[in-house]
This record gives structure tokens, C-alpha cells and sequence, in this order.
């Protein structure tokens, strides 16, 4: 298989935090249209990881190539989509400015028309106008989702984005998600919530300290009974 | 233009937050009108010493008031780590840059421009004498301060000291800046025009904003990246 | 009612100010020393005291908030601090002016002149404090602890020109000096008559943070999923 | 003594966290030699002049370096939200004022005794004739400074504009207490003794600390709970 | 049944951010060794809710009394833990510092040995000089939950404290909070982990844009079907 047909290609990466290593030897194909659950424990490694693929930070060793390209190339930037724990979005703007700023930075051709294309599919449409600032905790995590796919990714990147949210949060980003994943976009997103994040997944990335201690597809036995994966990959 | 254009929009981005709350820039003009007023009673000159002053007592209350300007200018967007998603954008680090840098200037000058004649008239003393080659001084060393401002608020921008390490790097980083810039300043309040003897200082500034400005744009990714 | 009280007073400030400009301008003499110029304390002098009054009504709506936790008194607290920062200005500025005229300069850094352009900061630092604060409870709180803080200079203020050798004119009004009766009578009616506009500015600005208020939830209303 | 050993627990916290990191006062010592630099720059006196200036510059100094020691006081306790958990422990709000003041007011003092040499090295001027009066001086001033420092650090801590804030609401309302430092160590640098025309500015400072510390005690349950 | 044999009352509780209303009127009686799963949709106002119980915020109007004393007094205080969004505890100090540093606040006798006690039980005894500054997510948690319970306290209120834990640091925690139900105390956690939540509590109140729309025993239902509440008592 050629590198350009790897959507997510991490080859021999290691993250040093001073001696400690956060990542080792991580060695990793994503196909395109895979949805990959990141799971592993706490201080696994897990958003080290995801940082490393978004370009936000630098591999210590081993390099990541998305589509056979550096990550930090700026037509790769443009094919990949982050949501971090943080939303990313600026609180004195509005939902609408929100928007339409990263649409700019993306280049995209018709900025507002896709802004508002998401606002409404996210359910903001009444709330375009109004400053972030007043937004709720729910209403900021659907404007952040629309952040991330504003720009329609082939690379969806996702740092625990079902934490703290409720169930009809829930349901809206499972939604999207489902959606991008029968466009046959790639997705990756960590989480502790296993069982949304298995329902959703076509495979499995589980970090063990810093290491891949399973990659492949997620099974029935995993959807079954949660505590399966660590019980059998986890020391 | 595509590089210009993205930098146009960051600059539009973060002057439109800025003036829907205002906060950088009254907080820096409100700053600068507080060390005026600190500034005089402890130390209590007459007029000829205050004209020779000048150039000293002004640039010393606009590298402080800008330091907080300076200081937001990425501190802006720890909140929802906003830098995250710029870095992640396709977007040069330059033009990230160059954009912040623009909207720093612009914000700065303000308060530069407000401050002439409120120290003016605090200090009765005419200062419009030389009010173009003023300006011209004005601009260079603002953009002297605004790069190396900008830089050092990407630098430090993660750190937990962040309010104190800004104007611990930038400061003596200024000196040949803000050296140059007093001493015109001093010199042209004065209502004396720019003679050779002063183009030194002219030199040194020019000569400082582009060697600084090109390290900028060079090092403004690895800063970004961290 | 609440109209009609609002146009009655800001009638009758009108017709204050008119018969006070007529008597400043054309009835009362130039005085000995300073001639023409001295007109200005006319608005000088009261612009000061309804200024100063403003800050006491804060520090007491402060207080009261600190106590009651009723917005009203914050309401009011704002609404009177902004009220007095714009007389406070007119004080400032036209003492500027005067001291221009007799004294030669625009400003020097005497302790009445530094007191009064502190207090005006501290003000001023007031609305900013607020600026910075979301939270409403918090922000009312908050600004009512500064509130009182700032307070502790308006004593500062009033006395300075006893305390220290000032360029400032000592008092003529207590403590001391003499002022002809007339003068006396206009400084008084247009005292009144700012008190005057300044309640009438206060009471708009009531209004209108009411109307903010109710505004502000409304949207929140509209915008909640 | 309850109250008091919780005060001294809050204190040595403080002070252990501070003396394992040192950053506030590296860097407050730092910011101060960079500007007491950046000052020697702009303004070029004579030793005589010198000698009525310092008691405005060392204010000065102080003034700007001790905002960075008094922003951390309870910026320190941001990171993990830990103000929440001495606000719900069993402690009185004047308690944990109090010990944050104690541990500020160490921290301040020890970066203007450290001042203090320096300033006489870099101006040359011999400043201990009268070293005892001095410390006086210095420990009421930077009392009052402590107290309105931590009361509006403790304001400030959860907003947005925080590192600006401070400086800006403290310094207008610090100004009596400056004015009487600088009046005081003006005098007293210069060798003379605290004689009874001066001593106005003493009871002013005392008058200063009395009210100010009295009121932050009041005020300072509300300001926690907000 | 007098005031003081409730654990934690709440009469007619309101609390207005500016003139909204995130808690409306909240009547709520929890009875001592109940422990109630306080659940609601983001923004229904739970942690306002626990934030007024904690003292750490005031209500607008009404009241809220723990065993019959308002929640500012100082005896009122020493009985009740608080374990919120963060996890209050200092980064610089060690292990054992920080907790002997809340036991010195909370005027316990022996503070040292209640320290190396929770230490002990929350699995850090290892850890105990290292700086928090160097512990992991998980261990950093751990600690978390040792400072709220180290003073022993009859009512205990955690703010979604299951939140980015693994399965492991849930665990640890399950076992901590089960303990303490044996042992009589009273417990109000918040959580959108319902699972979790509903395994452990004995009631549940639901909030719902600031009411309490359900308060009562936790039912068979409930746990067989984490989603009937909302369908039966949100609208
Ligand atoms: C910018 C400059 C000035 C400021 C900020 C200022 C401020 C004030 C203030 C705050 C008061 C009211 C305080 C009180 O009555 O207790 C006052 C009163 C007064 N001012 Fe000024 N002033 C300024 C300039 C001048 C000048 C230039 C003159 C005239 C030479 C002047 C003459 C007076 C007089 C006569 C009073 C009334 C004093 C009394 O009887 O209490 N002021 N000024
Ligand atoms: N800035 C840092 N400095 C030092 N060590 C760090 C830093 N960031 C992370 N680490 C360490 O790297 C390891 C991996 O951290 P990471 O945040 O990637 O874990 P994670 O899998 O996302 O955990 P969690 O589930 O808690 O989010 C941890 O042991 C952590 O202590
Ligand atoms: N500081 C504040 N200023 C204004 N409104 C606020 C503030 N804090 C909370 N609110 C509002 O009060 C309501 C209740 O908030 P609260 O944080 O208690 O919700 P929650 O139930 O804890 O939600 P979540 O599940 O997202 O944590 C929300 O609508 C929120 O927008
Ligand atoms: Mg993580
Ligand atoms: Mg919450």
C-alpha cells in the first residue's frame, strides 16, 4: 500500500516529557474511513498522542504522516480537523464570527454559507448572533463540534468529546460523528467513556504507558463487556 | 496574497474582540494615566527639566502600559486554548504573527497618541514643535516594541509567570529601542529637529527593527510549536 | 409617573440654568483680580460638590448592596458613580481651564489637583472592575468592596487644601473665607441646579440598566437549548 | 489562639511553596533591577539630585516589582481551584487574609532589603545613616502596600484582566501611603532625622495602615464568597 | 423530625446569576446516610446547587442548613467535605504536605497520621514526598479524593467527581464512597455518569433548568435503564 493511501501513519514515534518517555515506539496505520477509539488509561499517553498528530506538538523521535504528507504541511493542516479539551472558540466573538473567522483561515470558498450550514445541523441557528460568553457548557461544545468539521475534514482528531457533556449532547455529536463516518472520513478520538466510543468505533487503539498495546478491530466480546480490553491488554 | 490576507483577518479578528470590550486598551491608557500621576510627585522637576525629561518619562509609561497591551496580545487566546486550533489551522506562523503584531501595533499607537497630549497639558509643555519627524519616531520604535513584544508573548504565553516574564524578557531585550526612542523623543519635544548628531539614533532604530523583525518571522514557528 | 417626574426635573433644571447663566453673564460684576474668568466657578465649584455627593451615595448604595444583596442598590451604585465621574470631569476640566487663565498652566501636581485626578482613577478603575466581571452577584460584590475602598480618598480630596500647602484657592466657603452674598446666592442655585441634571441623568441611567437587565435575560431566554 | 495558628499555617504554606519555586521573588527582584536599570537610562541626575529622587525611585521600584509578589497571592491559588478549598475549610476569611498578608509581606520585604544595597551601589549613595528610622519606614509602608495588594489580589483573582487590574485599582488608591514613603525615605537617605515636620507623613502612614487594614478585615469574608 | 436530624436541608432555595434563575425555589431533605445522585442536563444548575451547599457560594434567597446550622459556620464546615471541578490541592507541595496542611486547617488532633492513614487508602503511600507537581492525572485524583475525606465528615459533596477517571481510579473511588455509606455518612454527588452514579446512590434528584423535578429512592428501573429518568421526568 502506498503512504498516500494511509490516512493516519505513525512510524517509531516517541514523546520524551524531560526523561520521561509519554510515548514509545508507537507504530500506527489508520486507513481512511477508520473510526478509532483511543483508549488507555490515565497518563497513557493518550492525548500526547493526538497532539502529536494535529501538528500542536513535535515528536521527540519517529515521524506521523497523514495522507503520506508531514503533518505540519499546510494542504495537510487543511484535510485534518481538532477538537481538544479546550473548545477553541472565542468567547467576545459570536457564534456566527466564530465560524466564519476559521472558515476564512481555511480558505474556504463561501465562509457564511458553510458557518451557517453547521450552525443550523448543530442546532445554533437561533443562537448565531449571540456572544459566546453567554453561551451554556452544551451550547459551547456543539459550536466547538462545528469548529472542527466547518472545514468538512478527511481527519477528524478528538480529545475526550463526550466528557462532561449530557445525553443530548451526547446524541448530537454521536450524530455527526455517524455522519462523517459514512462519508468515509477518518476519525480518531480518545475517551474514558468506552461504551459511547465503542458503539461508534470500527476499531480499537489501546495505550499502555505510552505504548500500543493493542490496534485493531473492535470486536463484539468489546462491545459486550467494557472491561474485556483492559482486562486482556492492560498489565 | 493569501498570506496577507490571513494576517488581515487575524489582525481584524483580534481588534474587533478588543473593541467589543475594550479591556487592553483602557486598561493600558487608564495604566499610563497612573504612572503619570505616580511619576509626578516622585519626582517633582521644573519645566526646562521636564522638557529634557520628556523623552525618558514617556517612553518609560508606554513600555510599561504597552507590556499589558503586549501581554494579551496571545494571552488572548488562552481561555478556551483558542491557540490550539490557530496553530492547528493552515495558516503560516509568520502570517499568525504578523497578525497579531499588526493589531498590537495599531492598539499601542492609540494609546501612544492619547498620551502626547494628556502628558502635554499635565506637564504644560508644548510638544508639536517637530510633530511629523515626532510621528515618525513614534511609529519606528512602536514597531521596534511590537515585535519583540509580540514574540515574547508567544513565548511565554504557556508559562505560569506569564505577567512576569513578558516585561523580565522584553525590557532589557528594549534597551538599544528605547534608548534611541528617548533620545529623539527628548530631542524633537524640545522642539529641536532631527540634526545629524541625533541620526545615529535614527540608524540604530531602523537597523534594530529589521534585524529584529526578520528574527521574528524566522523563529515564529519553533516559538509557536513549542 | 416615572416620565413625567424625569421631564418635570429636567425642566426645572433648564429654567435654574438659565436664570443662573443670565445672572453670572450679565448681572454679576468682574471681580476685582481675576476679572472675567472667574465666572467658571459657577460650574467649578458645584460640579465638585454634586460630584463628591455622587461618591457618598455610592459608598452608601455599596454598603447597603453589602447588607440588602438587592441590585437596586447596585443599580443605583453604578448609576451614581458614572453620574459623578462626568461631574467630577466637568470640575477637572474647568478648573483646568481657570488655572490656564490666572495661574498660567493647565495643571500642576499640587494635593487638591492630585487628589481629585486620583479620585477620578479610582472612578474610573470602578466601571472598568465591572467591565471585568461576568457574574452579576459577583460583579455587584465586588464592586461594592471597591466601591468603599475608593471612598478613602474623597476625604483626601475635601481636605487636601488644609492639610497641604496648595496652589489649589484654600476654602472660601467653610473654614474661613468671606464671599460676596450674591455670588454666594448663584453658586448655591446652580449648585442646585446641577444637583438637578445630575438627578435627572441618574434616573435615565436607572432605567435604562432595568431595561439591560431585562434584556440580558430575555436573550438568555431565547438562546437556552 | 486559633485563629492566629491558622494564620501562620496559611502563612508557611505560602512561604514553602514560594521558597521551593522562588518564582515571585526572582522575579520581582529581577523586574526590579531591570527597572532601576532601565531608570539610570532614561533620567541622568546629579548625586545630590540623586539623593531627593531616591526616595520616588525606590517607590517606584517597589511599587511596580512588589505588584508581581502581591498578584501571586492568590493567583497562587488558581491552578487547581484551591481557593475553593480554604474557602469551605473551617477557617474565618480574616484568618486566611492574614496569613496570606504575613507571607506577601516577608516576600516584599525581603526584595526591598535586597533593593536597597543596590540602589546605593548603581547611584552611589551611602544610605544607612539612619538605618533604623528607615526600616521603620519601610515596614509600615510596605504594611499598607501589603494590606490593599492582598485585599485586591483577592478581588481580582478570578477575573479576566487580572495582571492588569491590580496595578491599575492599587496604585491610585496607594497613592497617601507612597507619598508619605517617599517624603519619609527622601529624608532619611539623605541622613536627616525624622524631625516633627515630617512626622505629619508618619502619622499619615500609621492613619493609612490603621484604616485600611481594618476595613480589608471586614471586607474580606464578602470578597471571598462573592 | 427536628432540623438537626436532617443531614442537608434546602428550603426554598433560589440563586439568580443576574436575573436568571439557575436554581428555582429547591425544597430538598436529605436524611443522614442517604447518598443522593444529583443529575440534571448541562447548565440544569447542579453544581450551583452543591457550590451554595459547600458554602462556597451564597444563595439568593432561602436557605440551606446542614444538620440545623447554616452552611458559613465554622462547626457546620468541619463536617462536611468538598470535593469540586478541580482538585484543590497545591502542585508545589508534596503528597503529605498538602494533606497535612487541610489537617491542620480542619483542627484535626494527629494531623500526620490521618495523612499517612488516606494516604495508605487511596494507594499513594508511595508517593507520599512526591511533588503533586509530578503526579499523573489519576494519582493527582486520588489525592483529591484523600483531602476531601481526610477530616472524616458526615456530609460529603462531590462535583462530578467520576469525570476523565479511568476504570481503575473509578474503582478506587467506588470502594472510598461505598465505605463511607457503610459508615452512615451522607453523600450529594453530581455526574452525567449515570451508571456509575446510580450503582452507588440510594436517591436521586433530578434538576431540571434549575427545578428539582424529581427527588425520591432510586428505583430497580433506574439502574436497568440509565435513560428512563430523563424520559420520565425531563421534559
Ligand atoms: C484642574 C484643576 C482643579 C481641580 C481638579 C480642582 C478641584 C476642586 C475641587 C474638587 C473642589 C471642591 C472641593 C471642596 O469644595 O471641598 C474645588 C473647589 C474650588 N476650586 Fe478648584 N480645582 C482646580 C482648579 C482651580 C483653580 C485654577 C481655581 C482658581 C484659582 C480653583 C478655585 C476653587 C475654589 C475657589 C473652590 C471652592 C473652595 C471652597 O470654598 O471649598 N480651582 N476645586
Ligand atoms: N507538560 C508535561 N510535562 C511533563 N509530563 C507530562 C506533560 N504532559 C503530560 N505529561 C505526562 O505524560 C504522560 C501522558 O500524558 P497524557 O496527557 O498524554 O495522558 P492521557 O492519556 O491523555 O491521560 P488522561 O486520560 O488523564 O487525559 C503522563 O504520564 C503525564 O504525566
Ligand atoms: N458565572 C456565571 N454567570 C452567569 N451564568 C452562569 C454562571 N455560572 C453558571 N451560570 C448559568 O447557570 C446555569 C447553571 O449552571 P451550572 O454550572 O450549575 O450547571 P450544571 O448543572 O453544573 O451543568 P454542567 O453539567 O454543564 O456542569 C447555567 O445555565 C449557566 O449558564
Ligand atoms: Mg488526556
Ligand atoms: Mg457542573
Amino acid at each position: 500500500m502506498t503512504d498516500a493511501a494511509i490516512a493516519v501513519a505513525a512510524s517509531a514515534v516517541w514523546k520524551f516529557h524531560g526523561d520521561y518517555p509519554a510515548l514509545r515506539d508507537i507504530e500506527l496505520s489508520i486507513l481512511p474511513g477508520q473510526c478509532v477509539a483511543l483508549l488507555g488509561r490515565n497518563g497513557a499517553g493518550k492525548t500526547t498522542l493526538l497532539r502529536i498528530m494535529a501538528g500542536l506538538s513535535s515528536a521527540g523521535r519517529g515521524t506521523i504522516r497523514i495522507f503520506g504528507n508531514p503533518v505540519r504541511e499546510r494542504e495537510t493542516r487543511r484535510r485534518v480537523g481538532v477538537l481538544g479539551h479546550g473548545i477553541s472558540i472565542y468567547d467576545e466573538l459570536s457564534a456566527i464570527e466564530n465560524l466564519r473567522l476559521f472558515g476564512r483561515l481555511y480558505g474556504l470558498a463561501n465562509p457564511d454559507r458553510s458557518a451557517n450550514e453547521w450552525l443550523e445541523r448543530t442546532g445554533l441557528d437561533r443562537a448565531r448572533n449571540g456572544l459566546v460568553r453567554e453561551f451554556s457548557r452544551g451550547m459551547r461544545q456543539r459550536l466547538a463540534v462545528a469548529r472542527a468539521f466547518l472545514h468538512e475534514p478527511d481527519v477528524l482528531l478528538l480529545d475526550e468529546p463526550f466528557t462532561a457533556l449530557d445525553d443530548r449532547a451526547i446524541a448530537v455529536l454521536q450524530d455527526v460523528l455517524r455522519r462523517a463516518r459514512e462519508q468515509g472520513r477518518t476519525i480518531v478520538m480518545s475517551t474514558h467513556q468506552l461504551r459511547e466510543a465503542l458503539d461508534l468505533a470500527s476499531h480499537v487503539a489501546l495505550l499502555n504507558r505510552g505504548k500500543l498495546g493493542y490496534f485493531g478491530e473492535r470486536t463484539p466480546e468489546m462491545l459486550a463487556d467494557t472491561g474485556w480490553l483492559y482486562r486482556h491488554y492492560d498489565v | 496574497m493569501n498570506f496577507l490576507r490571513q494576517s488581515l483577518t487575524i489582525a481584524a479578528k483580534d481588534l474587533r474582540a478588543e473593541l467589543r470590550t475594550k479591556e487592553a486598551i483602557q486598561a493600558s491608557l487608564s495604566f499610563a494615566l497612573v504612572i503619570l500621576l505616580l511619576f509626578s510627585f516622585s519626582f517633582d522637576p521644573s519645566e526646562d527639566e521636564m522638557r529634557a525629561l520628556s523623552g525618558g518619562l514617556l517612553w518609560i509609561v508606554f513600555a510599561f502600559a504597552g507590556a499589558l497591551i503586549l501581554n494579551r496580545t496571545f494571552a488572548r487566546e488562552i481561555p478556551n486554548d483558542c491557540l490550539d486550533a490557530l496553530v492547528a489551522a493552515p495558516i503560516a506562523g509568520a502570517a499568525l504573527f504578523l497578525g497579531k503584531a499588526l493589531a498590537s501595533f495599531i492598539l499601542l499607537f492609540v494609546m501612544e497618541l492619547v498620551c502626547f497630549p494628556v502628558f502635554g497639558i499635565f506637564y504644560n509643555i508644548g510638544w508639536t514643535a517637530q510633530f511629523w519627524p515626532l510621528m515618525l519616531v513614534l511609529v519606528l520604535a512602536t514597531w521596534g516594541f511590537t515585535v519583540i513584544g509580540t514574540t515574547f508573548s508567544a513565548l511565554t504565553v504557556n508559562m505560569r509567570l506569564r505577567e512576569i516574564m513578558l516585561p523580565l524578557l522584553v525590557y532589557p531585550l528594549m534597551i538599544p529601542c528605547l534608548l534611541a526612542a528617548i533620545r529623539l523623543t527628548s530631542q524633537l519635544v524640545a522642539g529641536q529637529p532631527l540634526d545629524p548628531e541625533v541620526m545615529v539614533w535614527m540608524r540604530l532604530l531602523v537597523g534594530f527593527n529589521i534585524i529584529f523583525t526578520s528574527l521574528a518571522l524566522v523563529l515564529v514557528e519553533s516559538v509557536l510549536l513549542g | 409617573m416615572r416620565e413625567k417626574i424625569i421631564y418635570g426635573m429636567a425642566l426645572l433644571a433648564a429654567i435654574l440654568l438659565a436664570r443662573n447663566l443670565h445672572s453670572t453673564f450679565l448681572v454679576l460684576p468682574d471681580e476685582a483680580n481675576q476679572g472675567m474668568i472667574y465666572r467658571i466657578m459657577f460650574f467649578h465649584i458645584p460640579a465638585a460638590w454634586t460630584a463628591l455627593l455622587g461618591c457618598a451615595v455610592a459608598l452608601v448604595a455599596s454598603v447597603m448592596f453589602l447588607i440588602t444583596k438587592n441590585f437596586r442598590y447596585d443599580a443605583l451604585a453604578v448609576a451614581v458613580t458614572e453620574v459623578g465621574l462626568a461631574f467630577l470631569a466637568v470640575n477637572i476640566v474647568t478648573g483646568s481651564i481657570w488655572g490656564r487663565i490666572i495661574w498660567g498652566i493647565w495643571w500642576t501636581w499640587d494635593a487638591r489637583l492630585t487628589s481629585a485626578f486620583a479620585c477620578w482613577l479610582l472612578y474610573f478603575g470602578y466601571l472598568m472592575l465591572r467591565g471585568a466581571i461576568d457574574e452579576p452577584t459577583r460583579r455587584a460584590t465586588l464592586a461594592a468592596v471597591f466601591s468603599i475602598f475608593a471612598f478613602a480618598d474623597v476625604p483626601i480630596v475635601i481636605f487636601s487644601i488644609k492639610w497641604w500647602r496648595t496652589q489649589h484657592p484654600q476654602p472660601v466657603f467653610w473654614g474661613g473665607g468671606s464671599m460676596d452674598s450674591a455670588m454666594w446666592l448663584t453658586t448655591m442655585l446652580n449648585w442646585v441646579a446641577l444637583m438637578l441634571v445630575g438627578a435627572v441623568f441618574l434616573l435615565v441611567r436607572l432605567r435604562q440598566e432595568e431595561a439591560q437587565r431585562e434584556i440580558d435575560s430575555m436573550r438568555r431566554m431565547v438562546h437556552a437549548i
